[in-house]
Order: structure tokens, then C-alpha cells, then sequence
């Protein structure tokens, strides 16, 4: 199938990273999504490749057909026509830590080069600079999907070689380490920012680059990294919007809550 | 024959508030926008109440009018925010001030927290938190979580000690007088956090024939036995959702959100919104009665 | 207020049995019951002295209104006029275990003097000569209630020096080993017959006879039981029915099912 | 834009009960007289399935069946009989042949071992058990429950090890055809049980439209994501009961318990009931409709 992209100057970054998100998610896959662009994400892949995929908010909405965007994980729009709607443990525990979420999205504050997540404290523990929200349920989905994505803006301050404050375990200080730990999930698989996607070196279960995003140089990228980038030879540029897609998600969010129209 | 006299647990929401003595431990329902008792919380701040604890998964608007009003000294919890807007304005700066400190769970681990204090046992096992700063790090708890080894399997399981808080805080759809509770929608941990209190205060949007209960027991969340309390409580988590009843108000939280960011900001809005006004029916008719119209659900959609 | 009892010969033995359970109930108590006896028992009591008595079954019927007699402790006769209708960890962990439940009901094939239960197994553990339907939420029921009252009939067999099986703990081997072991619940507080009451001695843990029924002599009990009972010096008759109770425990039970019409 | 294709999970009986091997680990739902999976230990017997181990809390002709008929050899379970009748006839014989054992749980013990199988950790906290030969005495397990000391408080609290058969076999009221199921009334230890298994087949009174269940999001028990099979069955729980449909037939049920107190009676009701006919159609056809009309739930009572 030949596919109409569109081009550079016709999609914003957000809605370039809330396809890439789409694209992560497979057909029939159980995802489990928070508010903002990983919901539009899921909205995105639900309305083009993966009509099956079920959506969990951790709340205790199940399966949600929402088609209004929502401000809360708890929102009763994610409601419309869900399959269920039951609670926290439901969620968390019974489908998610009981094995039957495929992926989980989730952002993060800080991230360093084994995909650990800080959404906690900036600075110091005793005296942080800026109290986070906390884990939430980040740790939860972190420690039990099957494999996660990452969604964060692209900093250097953001991107550290050393974490404030570790919330949730990426692979932690390496290879077998989770296993070590007793962790269920398979974690971090994908790191979608601004500039790039970033995926996760089989070996050293280090960060790795996987495509530059249209109109980014490599430079761009490792100006902003806190840590030591794996780049591979040849890194291809991330796959543009479609146009089919880029009229879906804006449908989906037609005020631009989560992805202000293009200024 | 006997016929059993209906037990009548309503008090109003100020005796309710009351009853909460300084240094209490709180189990606080609702999750995110749905169902938070908000009302619950301001009435608290009018009654100048100190020193609490609580508990609870995630929270927003309600614990940071708590947290601004000093009327919380610790929390322990997993997450606060004001979801798809901004952080928590008051909570930043007492925290910053040293007035309240925050021992950390994920949401799993306190929704489990509250069941095994429901379960009358000591702890319950999870497998989230291993590995990281969550099981590393303790602000205030002397334990906060155990990893040991399964006797079954080998494996690494981490413990977290149950929670028997000595009330337990639900907003609910409906309630009867006897306290049986029904929730439409999503249970948040309410279900939990509802049994685990030593005492338990439920506010309702409307108070039911305890018949209309009883013709479908199955519908009940939470059962008679378990409460002590039943509050009326209509708009009681406005500015915030209750699923099949209102939506929330974005224009007030966006407002609170913004005027909070300064400590000035937030004297003027608790003062004009809580301690300026005599009780809950009067907050309503300050918000106005053409607002809250507006926000109610839309059948057969719950928003 | 002058009781107008029902005389010898007016009533049935299991009528007694049922009103002695009946009285063993206080106003407003949560009372966990099977079918059988107790849940007749439970029932006369909500329709006498104790109308907010909160009936509770294991399956998962809270504070249950039936008007109908159920054959099984899931029966939905039992979901009539109830508070809820949930399932066995409400009522068995959440309600019992919690620490709500003040007096528990349970039969049992085999008691001892401490009151310990056995409901499992008659002869050997590796070759029986009678297997029982096992604790169900028996050993529950007894761990965690505040008090605990059964009901059986008389005979030496059944009330023995030692069990073939420990289901359910009464006070296990003397004062303290319930502490020491760890359990919730008071243990045994009444044990009803069809000759007589007994109850624990608060220093020994040891049975004791509390009330003799009418027409029973103090030898046919001691004849009939396999341990050292203790006998007070004045031990009372058993109150016996009223005439109220006798038309109100018929009523319950019309077509005899558990409590069959005098021959 | 792509609407999602409706997911049909639908199967027949025979063909459900064909995925079953011989030797596999089954949860077994419904509790007491409510919901048993009778239709489907019928099948099992008509399939001449072997050597598989049950996990119950309580049941009742439904496991009695299944022992007679030499299909399951091992049970874990808190509780057999036929209730309000006497111990279950099949159940003794077998036992005494030597053809089944039973390792011996409370009822609490078996649903929280449901729960811990559901929720991934492979044990569960209770405070029943102790002292008792329950913990005492074993079997077949080399490890049936554990006493610990709590890290927290220092009590004793028993672990019992949780479970993930291989099939999960729940009977409900309703659900659709990509699994999402309504149980009405009492869930007895089906909503934990049908989390735990690998794979999960869900029986049902009566099929309905998705759009209905996705109407009333908070009415589902079961939710699609844990179910890979789906059966029409009605009147698949006959001779016992289900709730707002049907009521039990004591007259079958007695009928059953006199017949099996010897091995030639129940080879008898065998033959005539469950290997003589072809299907469940063929058994409902035997009782007869006037019989089962009879039977139904008088609303509003639910039996």
C-alpha cells in the first residue's frame, strides 16, 4: 500500500509524537494508557490500524470507547460504551500485575540511559526544588506491562545520567537486573520525544536511537542528552503523519486540549 | 412479630466534621476528578481542623485545599496533581515550607494497603516498587515496605503494611439512612478504602428509600455494617465529577489552579469560596444554581 | 414482664435447640450463619427480641430479610430484602476477617473440651471411615468471630477426650493458645444440645454445663459425652420456649423442613 | 476511520469441553446450589475426561458427578456435600477407592488463593487456619501453607499459595459474545476464580448484544480481556440454581442423593441422564419443558 504522508510544515511535534504512540500499538493489544497524548495515542490506533485494541485507564475504566477527550484518568467520559468499569485493584492488579497488559504508556520527568523513570523529586531527596506527583500508578504499569513507552519531551535536563530519585524501574542498572529485582514486565521498549524515537539495545539494555524525526539533525539530539546516546550507523527518519492520520487525530481532538492547532 | 425500626445514621455534614478530632488518620476517597469529598474537605478547613493524616491513591483539588489550609501535616500516597493542568499549587509550597511531608506508595500499592486493612491482615503482597527509590526511600514510616522471599516459589514479593485509619472518607451516588451505599461508575478504591476505616463517614449525593437498596442487593458498594455515618451531600464534589450526576467545572479549577499559584492567591480563594461562607448550601448558592444546572449529566451519557 | 412458657410436651426438642440459639443473639449484632438450624435460629431472633440483627451467609447474602427457607447457604430465597449481595471474600475476609462479625454459628461431627472442632474427617486422616464436607468457611467462621456458638446433637461419640481432625479452633489446648496462635476471633462461648447448654470456663477454657433442658437429667447428659465435663454446683433448666416463639419459629418454618411438626 | 469488528468468542458446549485435556488444572465455578457448571461436568463425563484437579470453595452434585464418573482425581476445596441433604454419595465412594484425594482449604483460603492467582503474586495473607491440622496435615502438597511473622507487627499470619489452573469453567447470567459477562446476585468466588486461570470459558444463561453491556459499563462481572471462550447454556446450571432465573429442583435433587448411595444407582443416573443423552439439549428435553417453565424465577423474587 502506498502511503500519502504528509509533509514537513503540514503537522506539529505533538501530533508527529501522538502517531508514533499510535504506531506502537498492535491490533487486539491490551494498552494501558494515562490522560493526554497516550490517550490520543490509543484514540489514534483504535481509529486506523488497531480497531481491536483495548484500552484500560487505570481509574477502572476497561475497554473505553470514549469520544470525547478527557482531563482525568478518572473522567467519566472514558466510560462511553467501555466493556467495564470497576477500580484501582481491578486495573492495577488483577489485569495489569495479573500478566494481560501488552503496553503501557507513560511519562516521565527524568529519565537515564536504562530507561529509569523519575516522576517524584527534582533535587535533592531532604530539600527537592520541585515536589512531582509522584508514581501514581507509573510504577505500577512500569513494573507489569509487558513492554512500555515512553512519552517526554526531549532536554537535557530531563534526559540524566544520574536520576533525582528512581520511581520506576526501567532496567535499572542493566542486563537481567529486573529479573533480579523480581519484576514482572518486560520494560521500557520505546522513547518517543520531540526530537526522536529512541529504542533499547538488546545487549546492554541501554538507550539507543532509532529514528531522527523529519527536520532534526543527529546534532539537535545529543545537544539535549544527558547521557551517552547509542546511535546506530544508519538511523532513518520516523515515518511522517498521513494525512488520513492527521484528519483522525485532529477529529479526536477538535479543541486542541492535548494538540493545540498548528499556530 | 417484630418489625425491625430503619437504624437512621444522617447527620449533617458540620456534626460530621466534628467528629474528625485533631491528629486523626483519614482514609480519603474518591479518585482523580471523580467523586472527591470536597465538601467534606472545605467543611474541614472551616473547622480549622490540624494535624490529620491521610491516606489515600490520588487525589487533586480537595487534598490541596487541605494541604493549604494546614489542615494536613502527612499524606501517604501515590499522586497529586491537577490532572491535565498543573501540580498542586499548595501542597508545592508546604512542602517547601516543611509543614507536610509525603510518604510515597504507587496507587497499587495503596489500593492494596487499604483492602488488607479491610481483610484484617497485617500486609499485603504486590510486585511493583521493587528495585526502586519507592522500597529505598522513607520520609516518616519506620517501615515502609518489605521484600521478601516466597516460600512457594522463590520469589521476590514486596509486603506493604495494611491501613486502619480511624475514619474513612467516601462521596457517594446514594446512600440510604442505614448506610448502604451505591456507586455508579468507576469505584476508584473506594470499595477498599470504605472497609477499611475504624469508623466510616459516607456523603451522598441523595439519600435513598433504604427499600430501593434492598429490591437489588446486588447493586450495593458498600454494605450497612460497615457505616456509622450517612451524610446528604448534593454537589458535594464540585468543582470536581460524580459519574451519571455532573460533570466537573473547568472554568472554576482552571480559576483555583491559577489564583492559587501565589500564597495571596489561595488566602483570597479560601476565604471566598470556604471560610467565607457559612456551610455547603451556601458555597452552592455562591457558585450559583445557573452554573451547576449546566454541568449536570447528559443522559444516557454519565458526564 | 411475666413469660408465658410453653410446658413439657408443647414443644420439640429442636424447637428448644432453635430458641436456645435464638436467645444467644443480641439486638443489633452481626450474626454469620449456615442454613439449618442457625439460620432458623437467626431468624426467630430477628422476628423477637433482636430485629436488627444483621444476618450474614457465607456466599455472600448481607444482612438478609428471606422469608423463604433455603436448602443451601447460596440460595437465592437468601438474597430477598437484603443489604447486598456480593460474594465470599465480603463476607468471609472482608466482614468476618475484618472484625465485624460478633457471634458466628457452627455445626460440628466432632467437639472436645476446649472446644476445638473437627467437621473433615471420622477415623484415620490417611484412611477415614467417613469423609465430612470439610471446614467450608467453618474454620473462618471460627478463627475470626468474637464469640462462637454451636450447635449439635448429644452423643458420646461426637463429644470425644481427642479428635480425629482439628477444622476449627476452639480454645485448642488450654488458656492463651488462641493469642499464641496468632487468632482474631474469641472462640467458643455456647455450646447448644439437644440436652442441654454449655458454656467455657473463663479460667480453664475447659466446657462446662450451663443449663440442663427441661425433661433432661443431669445423668443422660454425663452419659452421653466422651470428656470431663465440669457441672457447677446449681446449674439451671434451660428457659424454655414462650408460646410466642413457638408460633413465630413455626411460622418460619411451615412444611417442617428443618424443624419437623410433632409426630 | 476503521469500526471495530465485534470479536465472537462464541463455542459449543462439546466443543468447549474438547479444549479440556485430560490431566489439566481446572478452577471449577459457582458456589453451593448457585451457578454451578453443571451442563459442563455433564459434558466432561459424555467426553470421558481423566485425571484432572479441581479447584473449589464449595460445590455440590456438580463435583459429585465429576468423582463418580472418575474425571477429576484430586480436588483442593473447603467444602462438599449436598447441602440441606447429606454428604455427597459419589464423592465417599471414590474416596475410599482410592480414586480421589483432596487437600483441604477453608472456604476463605481457597477465594483469596483465586484472588492471589488473579493478581499475579503467588501468595495471599490470611488469619484463619491456624492452630488446626488444616495447616498441619497435608496430602498431596509439599507445601500447603506457610505461618510467618509480620515484618510490621509481629503477629502470625498464614500464606497460602495462590493458583492459575490451566482453565477457569465459570456458568453466569448473561454476556456477550466477546465475553464480557453480568453475574446477578451472589458471585460467590467467581469473580476471582475467573481471573486466575490461563484460560478462561465463560457459560451463560442467555447471549446478549454488546451494546447492552457496554451501556452499563459498571454491571460487568467479568470483563472480555480475561475470556477466551464463550457458551450459550441455558439452564446449564439444572438441577441447581440460578439467580433471577431459576430455581433449583429439589425433587431431582433427592432423586440424585437416593439414587447414588449405591454404585448401581449412580450408574444408573448416569447412563440416564448424562451418557444416554447426546447434548444438554437432549438432558433439558428429558427433564422437560413443563418441569423446567415450572422452575422459573417468580419477579420480583429472584428464584
Amino acid at each position: 500500500m502506498d502511503k500519502n504522508y504528509a509533509k514537513l510544515g503540514e503537522f506539529t511535534t505533538l501530533e508527529l509524537m501522538a502517531v508514533c504512540g499510535a504506531r506502537a500499538i498492535k491490533n487486539g493489544e491490551v494498552v494501558f494508557v494515562g490522560t493526554g497524548l497516550p490517550m490520543i495515542a490509543a484514540m489514534l490506533a483504535k481509529r486506523t490500524h488497531a480497531p481491536n485494541a483495548k484500552i484500560v485507564y487505570e481509574a477502572g475504566f476497561i475497554d473505553s470507547n470514549a469520544i470525547d477527550i478527557a482531563l482525568s484518568i478518572a473522567d467519566s467520559r472514558l466510560g462511553y460504551r467501555a466493556s467495564a468499569a470497576i477500580g484501582l485493584i481491578e486495573t492495577l492488579g488483577l489485569l495489569l500485575q495479573g500478566g494481560h497488559v501488552d503496553v503501557g504508556f507513560v511519562g516521565a520527568a527524568q529519565i537515564d540511559e536504562y530507561g529509569n523513570i523519575n516522576t517524584t523529586y527534582i533535587g535533592d531527596f531532604e530539600n527537592p526544588t520541585v515536589r512531582l506527583p509522584g508514581s501514581g500508578g507509573g510504577n505500577d504499569i512500569v513494573s507489569s506491562a509487558k513492554r512500555i513507552v515512553i512519552i517526554m519531551t526531549h532536554e537535557k535536563r530531563k534526559m540524566v545520567k544520574k536520576l533525582d530519585y528512581l520511581t520506576s524501574p526501567g532496567f535499572l542498572d542493566g542486563p537481567k537486573a529486573r529479573e533480579k529485582a523480581g519484576l514482572l514486565g518486560g520494560g521500557p521498549s520505546l522513547v518517543v520525544t520531540n526530537l526522536c524515537q529512541m529504542d533499547f539495545d538488546p545487549e546492554t539494555k541501554r538507550i539507543r536511537l532509532a529514528t531522527i524525526h523529519p527536520g532534526v539533525t543527529l546534532q539537535q539530539i545529543l545537544d539535549n542528552i544527558g547521557f551517552d546516546l547509542i546511535v546506530p550507523e544508519n538511523v532513518p527518519t520516523t515515518e511522517p503523519p498521513t494525512y488520513e492520520e492527521l484528519v483522525i487525530l485532529r477529529a479526536i481532538d477538535p479543541h486542541g486540549i492535548y494538540i493545540p492547532r498548528q499556530g | 412479630m417484630v418489625e425491625a425500626p430503619i437504624e437512621d445514621k444522617r447527620i449533617t455534614l458540620k456534626e460530621a466534621a466534628k467528629l474528625i478530632p485533631d491528629g486523626a488518620h483519614l482514609f480519603w476517597g474518591g479518585f482523580g476528578f471523580q467523586r472527591p469529598p470536597m465538601a467534606f474537605a472545605h467543611e474541614l478547613v472551616r473547622q480549622k481542623k490540624r494535624n490529620l493524616t491521610v491516606y489515600t491513591c490520588g487525589s487533586e483539588i480537595d487534598i490541596d485545599i487541605l494541604s493549604g489550609a494546614y489542615v494536613v501535616s502527612r499524606f501517604e500516597l501515590a499522586f497529586f496533581a491537577i490532572e491535565g493542568i498543573g501540580l498542586a499549587p499548595n501542597i508545592q509550597r508546604r512542602i517547601r515550607e516543611g509543614a507536610i511531608q509525603i510518604e510515597d506508595y504507587t496507587n497499587l500499592a495503596m489500593a492494596l494497603r487499604f483492602l488488607g486493612g479491610a481483610l484484617g491482615v497485617p500486609f499485603m503482597p504486590l510486585k511493583s516498587m521493587l528495585g526502586t527509590d519507592l522500597i529505598a526511600k522513607t520520609k516518616f514510616r519506620p517501615k515502609k515496605a518489605e521484600v521478601i522471599t516466597c516460600p512457594f516459589t522463590g520469589e521476590k514479593v514486596v509486603l506493604v503494611p495494611s491501613v486502619r485509619p480511624d475514619f474513612s472518607i467516601v462521596h457517594v451516588s446514594r446512600v440510604d439512612r442505614e448506610g448502604n451505599a451505591q456507586i455508579d461508575g468507576i469505584k476508584g478504591e473506594d470499595v477498599e478504602g470504605a472497609r477499611a476505616g475504624k469508623k466510616v463517614i459516607v456523603l451522598a449525593e441523595e439519600i435513598v428509600d433504604t427499600e430501593f437498596i434492598r429490591s437489588q442487593p446486588d447493586q450495593t458498594a458498600i454494605p450497612n455494617i460497615y457505616v456509622n455515618y450517612v451524610v446528604e451531600c448534593p454537589w458535594g464534589a464540585y468543582p470536581m465529577m460524580v459519574y451519571n450526576y455532573y460533570d466537573y467545572d473547568m472554568e472554576h479549577v482552571r480559576m483555583y489552579y491559577q489564583q492559587c499559584k501565589t500564597e495571596e492567591g489561595w488566602q483570597k480563594y479560601c476565604e471566598e469560596y470556604i471560610t467565607g461562607v457559612e456551610d455547603h448550601m451556601e458555597f452552592l448558592k455562591k457558585i450559583g444554581m445557573e452554573r451547576l444546572l449546566k454541568l449536570r449529566a447528559k443522559k444516557p451519557f454519565p458526564y
